[in-house]
């Protein structure tokens, strides 16, 4: 199996809101349903607060995708959505002047019941990534057993 | 196919004594508890149902309120007291009477004036033709420094009127019989006639269950605190007492009542003595139980369940003393209780058939029987079955 | 060093004074330790070797399986009994090698 | 921290816990592994697991570490940050630590509850996510709770017994409240009732008792035909907007006027089985007993007094509130099924149970129970309308959604109409339909004893066999005919012929969308309100200050919305009683020496006053800068995005603790850490 | 010991209790808390999992438990019970009693050295008596307060606990009962229920049937601090294949004198059957019922994923459970949908055994119950559901008749706000014992002459 884990061994990163997609992953949770283990979700207040170099220098770092899980409409905070979708269309072209493949970094409204959803998403990111690779193409890392 | 439900079945049914079946909330206990059920007669909430939802076609096909002896454990775990056992007492009332042509059972078991008048016509009726016996022998027939019980009743006159209210009586039995079997066989013939071969090779299944009603020492199932042959062996005995005194009656009365002084070991005198202690110790034993109400099957008892013991003790206690006063030779007093004797017999006989432990008797084998008879008819694959579960 | 020794007296005399009090019940409760203790070495003396599943500890011993349950949970509360894995549908225990705790 | 003085460099201490949650998350997180993987973090000093650290041992471990150990910063990985955050900030501080020197990691929704399949996965993820955690706990600054002054006044919305009973037991604790009712009367479906179970009161002498308490009551001022238009501000202190239509007529001059036109409108009280004029009163002895006129349906000429036409004009006022609280008891209404379920809207002999209760009330003392002009002989009741749907084989409601949930009621509520019927009606046959009876409550199997002792015939369906309902043939005594696959009666199909077929339909939530938005409150997939966690908070929202009572959060019985209203009202005395209301720390805050007063912030900031520009003092000179106001600060962080200097951040959330967090989680050498 | 003097006294250190102290003290209010036990927390403490949301049932209770424990205006008093109540003007004074635990409660530290040290196991009743606890004992092991408790019925009095404590003086054995007073304005019951005897019924087994357990010694297996740390059936240890859940074994049968529904069976046996299958993946569990009575919020849901899971539903009532050979039991049922007797045969059978009422207050408190469920009368049971016909006394919680966790929380709040409201409508008519006002309060403990 660890052969298998380090073949898949992409990291996604997932900026989930607190009112949103971070309750919607607990939810998925308390179902008690499975997903991939190299997802890490952060919570976060509203994904507005992010600049848009933090995203690249989150690539840079190495974690192969982000999606970011913000509230959509049901933000709490005033224009905290549309700001977070200004930042991420910014974030869009610089990625690619970088080379960095855009499908890398994704948007998505998870509410706190959104359970299928969060899953589709994480589970699409992982075909991404299957088809696309890692986003830095230099890991050497010993292969455990 | 549906059947319409009819709501009226269950209110006519508590005429007949059910006393529950409307608390029922379905939930099994008493099937599953019932020793007897079978995977064919999974009895008694598929009665109660059927009651419940007034699905009197399917009751009428059904043999099984006969296959049920009330053992009584139904009714002690019921959960709501819905008293299921009862309900398959009501139902045997009810099914005795839909299979009476004469509509007679039916009036008897619901209305207790209905009981009480019969009763006392028929007695009247006996002792109408007694008195009109003897005025149109100008009372020459009583005699009385002797006990001339032969000359007061002769024998042969009176044999001859109970042969024939006998086969008045075997009439109704056998429309009986007819009407159960119709409904009970029509699931297998489906409109076809069963071949009198079947009939004839399933008839010791009637005589064994008939002479013996073995089903019932199954009641309450290996519960050994409460298992108790007793009961069934008391019946048991009363069966044979009964019989004992009905062939005597029917077959030689003639050689029963007479009024030559039998020696002491002769059989006449014994069969008389078994039968009559017998039906003395059972029928007082079963009144005395009715009357305490201890059993579960004797809780909600009705006057016809009464009618029965009743008159078995009156006809053994008459019968006994019809015995000593003619050995002792008082005449008057012999005639006057073997007339007693007579009309209760009689009376026993026109009520017990109809709606007493008579019917019982005779349709519980009757079911088992009937039972038989479409195993074979499915064995042999005579007819296709259609008959769903639970309902034949 | 007196001092103690005066406390461990004080105190061997409060016991048999309360033991005295509690006659009955103290009595009781020793018959139940007799027992018990009579019944775990019968136990343990069975699965000290091998590991041994309780319907095996049963038989061997004679002592009716549940009870045999009911001693080697005690027991592996306390740490004296280990569970060492499966053999089909039960468990397998073994007694802790050197060890009371 | 600017404004603070400077900290003294202490050294950093951090202790990491790791709690099994009672095999929650060691049956597949290899927790000893991540202890062993977390101790090797730079700065951590323990690191330890227990069973379940949110019990008393588990909290005094963390304790007797910071006590005795000097640990300053904690990290706990355990259940979902949302359960235990506040637990473990109480213990941080009830060991002398600032409560925010502690930083909550989630492993078991997210780590060892969707990891089942592959705990090797798991722990290596957990001991990633707790690496994170101490990352960021390296970069945690002690915060301070704001303050905030609490309005000592609720607002409740909603004027049926959940809101009553709300609102009577606020003010009984000396806490103002202002009752809003959307219709022009008090009183919501209790008032549609009649006999009420378990114990069989008259709904409406009930109801009448509790509006007089809550009417007397000096704490306690109530508007009709009053709705909720705006909400600003946070929890202590809301500013309510609401918005109040006119009555109509003045008590002095109602009784003098004469209605021209129209009168015969449906009455909704009656659900449209009578007809009621544009001025009325839905009951005798209702509150308020002045008379309303119906807007919808006025029309300028309608109304006379003393002849002469009246010209009356609505004219809805709309007035501000400062609250501290608010209770969302905004209630239920019945499922209506469409056209066509159960023959319902195209068979006239199909109503509801609600409309059937109205019918029962209407008959009045009559001897026989009328239809449509016909005596109702046989009635079929059928349960499960609108209730315990199933995806496919119910119609979806439009948002597609089918109501997969039980209503609760509707068992007992049938049984007690179908009892009341049998008492005053004693020979109309009943049929119940039904897939399970689910008479719950205290008392309420009584009521499924009395009806089967009534004779009610009861036929049960399995969920994926509905009955059906269809008229019956012509010359038929009885009009319609319900077709029920009974298997009570092993699955044979039973026909009931009825006069009447009574749908026990279940419970919607009222659509209150604009109460959700403007409360900024969630519903669950239910549609009905969500409370922030069944047993933990089961009357709070996720917005603080906002609380639930009766059928908005879901199907209640009178006694269960009464028990949930007192609950919630407690809570409101909880929160408002001491006057005061703290709150979590987590606002903006600028940092003057690198800000350059470009104003960034400002532009993008949604709240009103949250930031503004103002001179201030760095080193000794005066330069302007941005300035956050916290209390009307919401804390998004907005800002932090828009700063092209990174000279504002958000407390408790900072971009430098995200940065940490994902080189942790990034980080190369965690492979060695994982696989030890 | 002191005599009190607080605002609220609850009785009862189950869920409601705590609930109902915590959001009193929370106002302000002074609460005394007595609890019979050696540990508050109630039956819920002793749950695994709660249903419908899975979690861990001491994640929930145990921190209500620690809030309870370090409030600062709850007096906690465990092992203590009120023998005796009196009307003082408005005010009650209620009489208590402290059983002594033979150990020093202020010194004592939790470390249950003398636990270990202790020679004789006894069967656990926190372990439905199939787990094992010692003379003395921390009562469990999120017991609060955590303090060992000594058994002075079954202990030797060897003193090996004594020797091995680690504190002057802790463990005592000349420690009596003792009384003291509590004066309070308001009392709160939630004395909370019963479980039905497993020996109820006699169709049942009668309680001897070894693999016939009742549903709350399955939640100890399936807790991680169970008896077994497994899913074990008590006759042999054997790990089960086939379970049975026999719905309505205590309730609505009034063959055993109780003709209510408690409310509770039908989702604990099926988030029971949720939590095995999970346990003992090729295990077939099979759940007979009447009715499934799934009508709380997401209870349908959890219901219709459980039928999902692959969990046998059968219709009917069991009418008999009887032992083979192999103390296999065996079940006797008509399965109502096709109306066919079935005998079956499980590894191990779990009565969803009902809830009884377990204190009468009569005696004391002048409280009356319910005769036709034995459980507290409720004066306004639609409005007011927390009023007693006593004014001043309040109940929450299961001692008002059968609800499950999340309607007791509920109704212990609805308590909590009924007594506060109580409590300051006699302060405004100045009938309160000192006129004190909640936050003004500075006074915890006064003392009685």
């Amino acid at each position: 199996m660890a052969v298998e884990t380090v073949k898949c061994d992409f990291k996604i990163l997932i900026l989930a809101t607190i009112s949103g997609g971070y309750a919607g992953a607990d939810s998925v949770g308390q179902l008690h349903t499975d997903y991939p283990a190299n997802v890490y979700v952060l919570p976060v207040v509203c994904p507005a607060m992010f600049p848009e170099d933090f995203y690249l220098r989150t690539f840079e770092r190495g974690i192969d995708a982000i999606l970011v899980m913000y509230s959509g409409t049901d933000c709490p905070y005033k224009g905290g959505a549309e700001r977070t979708a200004v930042i991420i269309n910014h974030v869009y072209p610089l990625m690619e002047t970088r080379g960095i493949d855009t499908r890398r970094l994704r948007l998505a409204a998870i509410c706190t019941v959104c359970t299928k959803p969060f899953l589709n998403e994480v589970i699409q990111m992982n075909h991404v990534l299957q088809e696309i690779g890692p986003v830095r193409q230099k890991r050497n890392v010993p292969v455990p057993v | 196919m549906s059947t319409r439900v009819d709501p009226n079945l269950l209110i006519d049914l508590q005429d007949y004594g059910a006393v529950g079946a409307e608390k029922c909330f379905n939930c099994g206990t008493c099937t599953a508890m019932c020793p007897l059920t079978s995977d064919e007669h999974p009895f008694p909430r598929n009665m109660i149902r059927l009651a419940q939802v007034g699905a009197k076609e399917q009751l009428l096909a059904s043999t099984d309120p006969w296959l049920c002896y009330y053992c009584g454990d139904c009714a002690s775990t019921c959960p709501k007291e819905a008293e299921p056992g009862e309900t398959m007492m009501a139902l045997r009332r009810w099914l005795t009477a839909q299979y009476d042509p004469t509509g007679l059972s039916a009036k008897l078991y619901t209305s207790e004036t209905a009981v009480i008048k019969t009763i006392v016509r028929i007695g009247l009726i006996v002792l109408v033709l007694f008195i009109g016996y003897h005025a149109l022998t100008g009372f020459h027939n009583i005699v009385t420094n002797s006990v001339q019980l032969n000359t007061f009743a002769p024998v042969m006159l009176v044999w001859a009127l109970v042969l024939l209210h006998g086969s008045m009586l075997f009439y109704r039995m056998i429309a009986g019989v007819f009407k159960m079997s119709r409904h009970v066989l029509a699931p297998v013939t489906m409109g076809n006639k069963v071949p009198l071969r079947i009939y004839l090779e399933t008839l010791p299944v009637y005589i064994t269950a008939f002479a013996t009603q073995r089903r019932w020492r199954d009641c309450h199932g290996d519960d050994e605190e409460k298992h108790d042959d007793g009961r069934w062996f008391k019946h048991f005995l009363l069966v044979t007492g009964y019989v004992t005194m009905l062939v005597l009656i029917l077959g030689f009365l003639w050689w029963f009542q007479t009024d030559a002084f039998y020696p002491l070991w002769h059989p006449q005198r014994w069969l008389g003595y078994y039968a009559t202690i017998v039906l003395i110790y059972t029928s007082s034993e079963i009144l005395i139980g009715r009357w305490r109400k201890t059993e579960q099957l004797h809780r909600f008892s009705q006057p016809t369940d009464w009618l029965f013991p009743t008159f078995i003790l009156t006809g053994a206690v008459t019968g006994i003393f019809v015995h000593i006063f003619r050995y002792a030779g008082w005449a008057w007093p012999t005639y006057i209780i073997y007339v007693i004797h007579v009309m209760a017999m009689v009376a026993m006989l026109d009520t017990e058939v109809g709606v007493g432990k008579w019917a019982h008797l005779f349709y519980r084998p009757l079911a088992m029987y009937l039972e038989a008879i479409k195993a074979k008819v499915r064995e042999e694959q005579l007819v296709p079955d259609f008959a769903p579960t639970g309902t034949d | 060093m007196s001092d103690k020794r005066e406390d461990a007296k004080k105190r061997a005399i409060l016991l048999k004074q309360l033991r005295e009090a509690h006659k009955e019940t103290v009595a009781h409760a020793q018959e139940k330790l007799k027992a018990q203790q009579a019944v775990r070495r019968d136990i343990c003396k069975l699965m000290r070797e091998e590991p041994k599943t309780v319907p095996e500890v049963a038989e061997a011993s004679g002592i009716p399986a549940h009870e045999v349950l009911w001693h080697i949970t005690a027991m592996k509360k306390y740490g004296l009994v280990v569970e060492t894995g499966m053999c089909g549908e039960y468990y397998l225990y073994q007694r802790v090698k050197d060890g009371k705790k | 921290m600017p404004d603070k003085e400077p900290l003294p460099a202490e050294e950093i201490r951090i202790g990491v816990y790791t709690c099994q949650c009672g095999g929650n998350i060691s049956d597949v997180v290899g927790c000893a592994r991540v202890v062993k993987a977390a101790g090797e973090l730079g700065n951590v000093v323990v690191s330890r697991t227990n069973l379940s650290l949110c019990s008393d041992a588990g909290q005094a471990l963390i304790e007797a570490d910071i006590k005795e150990k000097g640990v300053n910063r904690v990290v706990i990985g355990a259940c979902a940050p949302s359960l235990h955050e506040q637990t473990f900030r109480g213990t941080v501080a009830r060991a002398g630590l600032n409560p925010y020197f502690y930083n909550h990691v989630g492993i078991r929704e997210q780590a060892s509850w969707v990891h089942h399949d592959n705990p090797d996965g798991a722990t290596a993820k957990a001991i990633r996510l707790m690496a994170a955690g101490v990352a960021k706990a390296r970069l945690l600054e002690p915060l301070e709770p704001i303050r905030l002054k609490a309005q000592k006044h609720a607002l409740v919305i909603g004027g049926g017994v959940a809101g009553l009973r709300a609102a009577l037991d606020i003010a009984r604790r000396g806490i103002k409240v202002t009752l809003i009712e959307k219709s022009p009367f008090l009183g919501g479906h209790m008032a549609q009732l009649e006999q009420v179970f378990p114990t069989g009161d008259g709904a409406r002498d009930l109801l009448k008792a509790l509006i007089q308490r809550v009417v007397s009551h000096a704490n306690i001022t109530l508007y009709t035909q009053a709705e909720l238009v705006g909400v600003q501000g946070v929890v202590g202190d809301f500013t309510v907007q609401i918005c109040q239509q006119s009555r109509g007529i003045s008590d002095d001059r109602v009784t003098a006027v004469n209605v021209v036109a129209p009168a015969n409108l449906p009455d909704e009280f009656n659900y449209g089985l009578t007809t009621r004029s544009v001025l009325y009163q839905p009951y005798p002895g209702c509150y308020p007993a002045t008379p309303a006129i119906d807007w919808a349906h006025y029309e300028d000429g309608c109304l006379e007094l003393n002849g002469e036409p009246l010209h009356l004009q609505n004219k809805p006022k709309t007035f501000d509130l400062a609250v501290g609280a608010v209770v969302v008891a905004t209630g239920f209404r019945p499922y209506e099924p469409p056209i066509g379920e159960y023959g319902y809207g195209v068979l006239p002999e199909v109503i509801t149970l609600p409309a059937f209760i109205r019918l029962l009330a209407l008959a009045g003392e009559d001897e026989r129970l009328e239809f449509n002009g016909r005596a109702v002989k046989n009635i079929a009741f059928v349960h499960c309308v609108g209730s315990r749907q199933l995806d496919g084989l119910n119609e979806p409601q439009p948002d597609g959604q089918v109501n997969d949930y039980c209503s609760r009621v509707c068992c007992t509520a049938t049984l007690q109409a179908t009892n009341e019927l049998h008492q005053r009606y004693p020979a109309i046959n009943v049929f119940d339909v039904y897939e399970d009876i689910r008479t719950y409550g205290r008392g309420h199997e009584l009521y499924y004893n009395l009806a089967s002792e009534n004779r009610v015939r009861f036929l049960r369906f399995h969920d994926d066999e509905l009955p059906e309902v269809l008229a019956a043939p012509a010359g038929e005594e009885h009009p319609a005919l319900v077709w029920v696959t009974d298997y009570l009666t092993w699955g044979q199909s039973l026909e009931l012929p009825v006069d009447l077929v009574v749908l026990a339909v279940g419970m919607m939530p009222n659509p209150v969308d604009d109460i959700i938005k403007l409360l900024k409150i969630n519903a669950g997939s239910d549609r009905f309100l969500a409370e922030v966690h069944p047993k933990l908070r089961p009357v709070e929202t996720a917005v603080p200050g906002v609380l639930l009572a009766g059928t908005a959060q879901g199907p209640m019985n009178i006694q269960e919305s009464c028990a949930a209203a007192s609950a919630a009202a407690a809570k409101v005395a909880v929160l408002l009683g001491q006057g005061y209301v703290e709150l979590e720390p987590f606002v903006a805050i600028v940092n003057p020496a690198l800000c350059d007063g470009s104003g960034e912030c400002i532009k993008e900031c949604c709240y009103e006053d949250a930031i503004s520009m103002q001179p201030v003092m760095v080193n000794g000179t005066e330069k302007v800068t941005a300035v956050v106001c916290a209390a009307n600060c919401a804390g998004c962080g907005v800002c932090v995005g828009a700063c092209p200097n990174r000279a504002i951040d958000l407390q408790g959330w900072t971009l430098k603790q995200y940065e940490a967090m994902v080189d942790a989680l990034a980080a190369e050498d965690l492979f060695a850490l994982e696989l030890a | 010991m002191k005599n009190l003097q607080v605002d609220a006294l609850v009785v009862g250190g189950g869920i409601a209790g705590m609930q109902s102290a915590l959001d009193l003290a929370d106002q302000g209010f002074h609460v005394a808390l007595v609890e019979k036990e050696a540990s508050i927390g109630g039956k819920m403490i002793s749950l695994s999992k709660v249903f419908p949301t899975l979690d861990c049932c001491s994640c929930i209770t145990t921190p209500k438990m620690s809030a309870v424990a370090h409030h600062e205006n709850i007096t906690l008093l465990t092992y203590c019970e009120v023998v005796a109540l009196e009307q003082n003007g408005a005010s009650y004074r209620a009489q208590i009693n402290k059983k002594p635990r033979y150990v020093n409660e202020e010194s004592c530290t939790g470390c249950r050295l003398c636990e270990y040290a202790c020679p004789l196991d006894l069967p656990s009743a926190f372990d439905m008596g199939l787990g094992a606890q010692r003379v003395i004992r921390v009562p469990f092991s999120t017991a609060v307060p955590q303090k060992a408790v000594l058994d002075i019925d079954n202990c030797i009095l060897c003193g090996k606990c004594e020797n091995v404590c680690p504190v002057a003086d802790c463990i005592d054995f000349t420690q009596t009962a003792v009384t003291f007073e509590i004066h309070a304005d308001a009392i709160v019951l939630a004395t909370g229920f019963e479980l039905t005897p497993t020996d109820a019924k006699a169709e049942y087994g009668g309680g001897k049937l070894r693999n016939v357990v009742d549903a709350l010694t399955v939640e100890r297996f399936l807790a991680p601090t169970g008896p077994y740390g497994h899913v074990l059936r008590p006759s042999d240890g054997k790990e089960p294949e086939s379970i049975a859940y026999v719905q309505c074994a205590g309730s609505r049968d009034i063959s055993l004198g109780v003709a209510y529904c408690s409310r509770i069976c039908c989702m604990y046996a099926i988030k029971q059957a949720m939590l095995l299958s999970g346990a003992l993946p090729l295990a077939d569990i099979t759940i007979y019922y009447m009715d499934i009575r799934t009508f709380g919020k997401g209870y349908e849901q959890f219901y219709q994923n459980a039928r999902a899971m692959g969990i046998e539903f059968v219709r009917g009532k069991v009418a008999r459970i009887h032992e083979d050979a192999a103390q296999n039991p065996v079940v006797r049922v008509e399965q109502i949908d096709d109306g066919s007797v079935v005998e079956r045969e499980h590894d191990m059978v779990v009565l969803s055994v009902g809830m009884l009422p377990s204190y009468n207050p009569g005696l004391i408190y002048n409280v009356p119950v319910a005769a036709d469920d034995g459980f507290v009368a409720q004066s306004a049971a639609n409005i007011s559901p927390c009023l007693t016909y006593q004014p001043g006394i309040f109940v929450a919680g299961t001692a008002a008749g059968p609800m499950d966790i999340v309607d007791s929380i509920v109704m212990a709040g609805a308590a909590a706000a009924e007594t506060a409201a109580y409590l300051e409508e006699r302060r405004a008519v100045g009938m309160a014992g000192n006129g004190r006002s909640p936050q003004t309060t500075s006074v915890k403990e006064v003392s009685y002459a």
